[in-house]
């Protein structure tokens, strides 16, 4: 972390940047926020640990609005984002110094709770440049030890890969993470009965209370102003006259960032409601790989997304009922 | 409040393209090729115009189910447009499937304007498809239902 | 519905053909190996049909006469296949019959597996009196 | 809030037998906007426009709904009538009750219900409609003529004359096409080439005519009264200004093993030829496939035999881009392979032949010099059969369910003429129907049997089994006399079904014209527009329509072209004004509605925009509305749906949704 605040700090005394796009510390151990520094003398409040799960790229786009380039820390995973918001002309690549950060999986305050951990006071263990496959966790009931592994968001299991896809510099080391398979869950789904599957889903989406937050972290979700909040659709945000408008907002998102979503896991990570949202999305992908050909959104900025694709042999949409 | 069980007439709504689907279906009526009156063609220029948007909407307002009709690939007036309406239709049903709506309830058919006894006949089997599978109550919105 | 209609839908059903869709063309009786010694030729075996006179067509020598080729089911350009009428009536009139089939196990030795299995079943139909 | 009338249409007895149209107007009132309804006889009467008329004058209407036949039929009518009286056309709504509802229902009850939800889905998207206001674009006066054989000849002659610039581009090395192989024509008998040679003449030396032969359109872009036109000009090998057509290339030519394509593969051609003597452009061309030089390199006679120096073997393909107002389809036919009919023996007989070929043999210029004489053999024959309807009205995938319509003509004309020619030649004719309506045509047919005593026995042949001794043994039935046939023929002459030219599905679909299930393209109207396609500024000329004799096809011919004269004397269109449009203020300006526009419409701009009070400078989606069509691809790629379509806006349609699953 200190190479990295030093770094940052020379970048903006050389004037290279006018300002440092990173996280400084929450008011709790494991809640790091994101946050601009626009002077070395700030940076002292820097912080890059295991909580820093937020992608910042989303950020840049209204950062490319301002004077000066801006330093961005991104993880691998962060830079398949932002490589799509230059694909779609939302960011301005030359407004950015882009350092790459290392990552070593990021954590998930949620899964250290459900192992019983209360009342947590520290956490040691969870710096980016510590090698501890532990978590050392001072609570008011004393020490807890988890394993780094079992803390892990869920994205992180299934990484994509430690590689940065576009940068102007890296520091940190990775460490790989990937230790289950990306499209397990969804392949699961698929296997149950329509009534399960209706099921399943009614129960996870009945818990949305339509906070939006999945919406206003998804780096793809980053429309001037979004349908459901227009009234282009007669779809303007309202109490919700029925249950079924929940699964509409949820579908709709997921199909308009389709082909865009990177998988970047952050609708999950934020949903205060634990919806698995991610589901949504990696369904879209998983369908787009078997029937279109493998497709990684931010995987480069000029391919042709699926959507706005076609060969004359495409899958009929009868398929959907034929693969059962 | 009544509690008679009235007979199920289902709500379909079929998105039918003017340059050949829906001339299909003129074509089914001037050649007198009968389908159900469940069916109610909305017209629209091409297949591409139909948002996904439109199709979860007829299923929030009670449709039982959703057919879309276009120019067979390779025939669209616009050269392209069926192309992107097939995968954002593959993709759509995929997802609706997905979260449990039955696969059933939602078609997609290339009718050309020469074609009225396909769509006829495509009519009368989708209908007959949404009798079997009977009213939609895993997406209606149950509390409008009369 | 009167027996007469009755009978003529029975060998729509069988056969699985739709005589109207017949357009007179001959083809059938054009190629048929029979011909000469049936009395109700094959292209007149769709007319019977379509005017509900399944009983003369019973009684004709034609219906024992049909080799069962197929040449006429092979050629018909109109999908109508006079062949497969002329099957229809026969097991119209086995059925009526109950007559000496042939038990399941003589069948095995008189199979020729390059036979078509239909030729085969209307075949044995044939040769079975 | 609009102020709706709705007008509810009887169609005679077409609507009001089935649907009750007192109360589908009764109930119209009820919906919200309403202010008048009524139904009447004839809603597309002159008396049934007064009507509407009227009540947009008293009830001072803004929006209207008219409950009739299929806006295929009449919106152009009700939207004129309406602007007649003062209201922007683009306020009429139609709601299909006849061929979506009445014709197609037969319980009154059930028809009405249905007739009523059409209407409400009308009036609710009425409720959301804002006058639109037609564009202009431009229009290109030059025509493009797809295929050189009669019905394009003929068009191209009468556009020119009404002096508009024509292209013709033709597949092959000369204009002529079919026409050109026939040896005589029905009903009059005429030598074909005499009457079409000089239609061939006139449109190479028109001023208003260029013809490009060997030459293929490529790729079409645009839209009526503005195409723009791809034209491969194939690699002809021969310099068209330096030859003098003097043939001595083709006569010293040493390969001459080629198959004639123009004598239908019955004799052979040099490998640089001109496909016949009356060929135009007199211009041969090397096929590159035969020719010795292009396959070993070694050769080169011709270019030493060339006074002119004309042969080119370094010539390449060419691309013209060219622009067009209208493009007229003529792309003709070829005969159905006869593969899947081998009980006819074509494949094992050189002595059974398709009525073509029997027109080449026929002719002086065929492979026999116009003797008719057996193929295998080169003995006169004795008896003759022909079999008509070989491949055509036919039900299963062997051949056509089609009626080729001109086989019962030709057939009675190759009977009269070898009749005629060798009176000792006996004709048999087995026909399942003889077909001759046309004028003079069945005169023709009666002259076969009467005065040529030609042999007709209604029946179809079942079977030609070639036999040892080199006749060929046909098995037929007489149905009349109720008698199996068996005759010897030494000749068989099969009524090929025709076909469509294969080129033409990739053609339809360069053009986005459509094609039926046996790739005849479709016309806009089967009875009141039968030469002009569903896509505007497409005409079809000839058989590339349907099956047609030449008279039909030169009279098709000119009225495809008085229909194409007719867009080309426009200086301007009006452009449709159901076009898509951006929302700027909700425009993220990601470019995904330009990546899926067909016709390059979107473009993106930096431009300053005032969002509720925040000026800043964003990149923009601009739709050129005179290049967009309305299809609306772009409207759903929109993930913030700030593209939308005028006249089909989402909320419309959404309103529409509503109101059927109301």
């Amino acid at each position: 972390m200190q190479e990295l605040i030093n770094r940052a700090k020379e970048l903006l005394e050389n004037g290279t940047v006018a300002r440092v796009l990173g996280w400084k510390a929450g008011d709790l151990p494991y809640n790091p926020e994101p946050a601009y520094f626009e002077s070395a003398e700030s940076l002292k409040d820097f912080v890059y640990n295991g909580f820093c799960g937020a992608n910042l790229s989303k950020y840049m786009i209204e950062a490319s609005k301002l004077e000066g380039k801006t330093l961005v820390c991104l993880k691998p995973c962060d830079t398949y984002s932002f490589n799509q918001l230059i694909k779609e002309h939302r960011v301005d690549r030359e407004k950015a110094y882009i350092i790459g950060v290392g990552c070593k999986g990021k954590l998930d305050i949620e899964k250290i709770r459900n192992q019983g951990v209360k009342g947590i006071e520290s956490i040691q263990g969870a710096e980016i440049t510590d090698a501890a496959d532990e978590l050392k966790i001072q609570t008011i009931y004393g020490e807890k030890t988890v394993a780094y592994a079992d803390a892990m968001l869920e994205r992180c299991h299934v990484c994509k890969g430690k590689e940065h896809k576009i940068f102007d510099e890296e520091i940190g080391e990775s460490k790989e993470t990937k230790d289950g398979e990306r499209f397990d869950e969804v392949s699961r789904i698929e296997k149950m009965s329509p009534a399960e599957k209706f099921a399943f889903f009614q129960k996870e989406l009945s818990k949305c209370i339509r906070c939006n937050a999945c919406r206003n972290v998804c780096p793809a979700c980053s429309c001037r102003k979004c349908v459901f909040d227009s009234n282009k659709f007669d779809s303007s945000q309202k109490a919700n006259v029925d249950s079924f408008e929940e699964k509409m907002f949820h579908i709709i998102r997921a199909f308009h960032v389709a082909g865009r979503c990177t998988d970047c896991g952050e609708c999950s990570r934020v949903c205060p409601q634990g919806i698995p949202l991610h589901l949504f999305n990696r369904k879209f992908i998983k369908d787009i790989d078997e029937l279109y050909g493998e497709y990684q959104a931010g995987d480069d900025t000029d391919s042709k997304a699926p959507l706005t694709n076609y060969t004359f042999e495409d899958a009929e949409p009868s398929i959907v009922g034929k693969r059962g | 409040m009544s509690i008679e069980k009235k007979e199920f007439k289902p709500k379909i709504v079929a998105f039918c393209c003017n340059w050949c689907s829906y001339a299909g279906a003129d074509l089914a009526g001037s050649s007198r090729l009968s389908y159900p009156a469940d069916v109610k063609i909305i017209r629209v220029p091409c297949s591409c115009r139909v948002n996904p948007m439109f199709i979860l909407r007829a299923f929030e307002k009670g449709a039982d189910g959703v057919i879309m009709c276009g120019c067979h690939p390779g025939d669209c007036h616009y050269s392209t447009g069926n192309y992107y309406a097939r995968r954002r239709m593959t993709l759509l049903f995929s997802m609706l499937d997905y979260i449990g709506v039955e696969n059933g309830r939602t078609r997609v058919e290339w009718v050309s304007a020469a074609e009225g006894v396909k769509f006829s006949d495509t009519m009368n089997s989708f209908v007959e498809k949404i009798y079997s599978l009977g009213e939609n109550v895993r997406l209606g919105d149950l509390r409008c239902r009369s | 519905m009167g027996a007469k209609k009755k009978q003529a839908e029975m060998i729509e059903e069988i056969s699985g053909v739709n005589p109207l869709k017949c357009m007179k063309c001959g083809k059938c009786s054009a190629t048929c190996p029979s011909y000469n010694e049936m009395d109700i030729k094959p292209h007149q075996f769709v007319s019977y049909v379509i005017n509900e006179d399944v009983e003369s067509l019973v009684n004709s020598k034609s219906l024992w006469k049909c080799l069962s080729c197929f040449a006429c089911v092979e050629r018909c350009p109109r999908d109508v296949k006079p062949g497969k009428l002329i099957d229809a009536a026969r097991q119209m009139v086995v059925r009526k019959r109950e007559q000496n089939y042939l038990t399941p196990d003589e069948i095995p030795e008189l199979l020729d597996p390059e036979l078509p299995q239909q030729l085969l079943v209307s075949a044995f139909r044939r040769y079975r009196r | 809030m609009q102020r709706i009338g709705v007008f509810v249409c009887h169609c005679g007895s077409n609507i009001a037998a089935t649907v009750d149209v007192a109360k589908v107007a009764e109930m119209a009132l009820m919906e919200p906007g309403v202010v008048h309804a009524e139904d009447y006889q004839y809603m597309c009467s002159e008396a049934g426009q007064a009507k509407i008329a009227d009540a947009i004058h008293e009830k001072k209407l803004s929006g209207i709904v008219v409950c009739s036949c299929s806006p295929r039929m009449h919106e152009a009518t009700f939207r004129k009538a309406a602007e007649r009286a003062g209201l922007n056309p683009y306020m009429v709504e139609i709601a299909n009750i006849r061929e979506h509802c009445s014709w197609i229902h037969k319980d009154m009850e059930e028809a009405t219900k249905k007739a009523v939800i059409l209407m409400r889905a009308a009036v609710a998207k009425v409720n959301l409609n804002t006058p639109l206001k037609p564009g202009e674009s431009r229009v290109t006066k030059r025509a493009l003529i797809i295929g050189g054989g009669i019905a394009g000849i003929q068009t191209a002659l009468d556009i020119a004359d009404a002096g508009y610039e024509v292209d013709i581009v033709e597949k092959t090395p000369s204009i002529g096409g079919r026409m050109s192989q026939l040896d005589k024509t029905f009903p009059t008998l005429d030598c074909s080439a005499c009457i079409l040679t000089p239609k061939m003449v006139e449109a190479s030396a028109h001023e208003k005519i260029n013809i490009y032969t060997y030459s293929e359109v490529e790729k079409v872009s645009g839209f009526v009264g503005d195409f723009t036109v791809d034209i491969r000009k194939k690699a002809r090998s021969v310099d068209m200004d330096k030859c003098t057509g003097c043939g001595v290339c083709q006569e010293k030519c040493p390969s001459k093993k080629a198959p004639s394509e123009f004598n239908r593969g019955l004799n052979t051609r040099s490998a640089i030829y001109t496909p016949f003597a009356q060929a135009i452009p007199n211009v041969p061309v090397i096929d590159r496939e035969a020719c010795i030089k292009f396959k070993t390199g070694k050769c080169g006679i011709c270019s030493k035999v060339c006074q002119a120096g004309a042969i080119d073997y370094e010539q390449k393909d060419e691309i013209i881009t060219e622009k067009y107002g209208a493009i007229v389809v003529a792309t003709g036919f070829d005969t159905i392979n006869l593969d899947k009919y081998d009980e006819y023996a074509y494949s094992q007989s050189k002595d059974v032949i398709t009525s073509l070929e029997l027109e080449r043999v026929m002719n002086a210029a065929g492979p026999t010099h116009g003797h008719l004489e057996r193929l295998s053999d080169g003995k006169a024959p004795k008896e003759m059969v022909f079999i008509q309807c070989v491949g055509s009205r036919c039900s299963d995938d062997r051949g056509k369910p089609y009626c080729s319509k001109i086989c019962c003509m030709y057939t009675a004309k190759h009977a009269m003429l070898i009749r005629d020619k060798y009176p000792d030649v006996n004709v048999t004719v087995f026909y399942i129907d003889v077909r001759t309506p046309g004028k003079n045509f069945d005169e023709f047919y009666r002259r076969a049997v009467e005065q040529y005593g030609v042999n007709y026995i209604k029946g179809q042949v079942g079977k030609v089994i070639p036999q040892p001794n080199g006749k060929l043994l046909v098995q037929g039935s007489d149905l009349l006399d109720n008698k199996q046939i068996l005759k010897e023929a030494d000749m068989v002459v099969l009524a090929t079904a025709i076909e469509p030219n294969p080129d033409v599905r990739k053609i339809a679909t360069m053009l986005t014209a459509s094609i039926d299930t046996n790739n005849f393209l479709t016309e806009a109207h089967a009875k009141l527009r039968p030469v002009e396609s569903p896509t505007a500024g497409i005409f079809l000329s000839g058989v590339c329509q349907g099956p047609k004799d030449i008279p039909e096809t030169v009279a098709q011919a000119g009225a495809a072209a008085v229909k194409a004269i007719g867009l080309l004397a426009k200086d301007k269109l009006m452009t449709n004004p159901c076009t898509a449009h951006s929302d700027e203020l909700l425009c993220n300006g990601c470019s995904t509605c330009e990546n899926v526009c067909p016709y390059g419409a979107i473009t993106y701009e930096d431009k300053e925009v005032n969002d509720h009070g925040i000026r800043e400078v964003r990149r923009l989606a601009v739709v050129n509305s005179a290049l967009c069509q309305g299809c609306g691809a772009c409207t759903v790629a929109c993930p913030s749906g700030a593209m939308d379509l005028q006249g089909f806006s989402n909320r419309q349609i959404i309103a529409e949704v509503d109101a059927i699953c109301r």
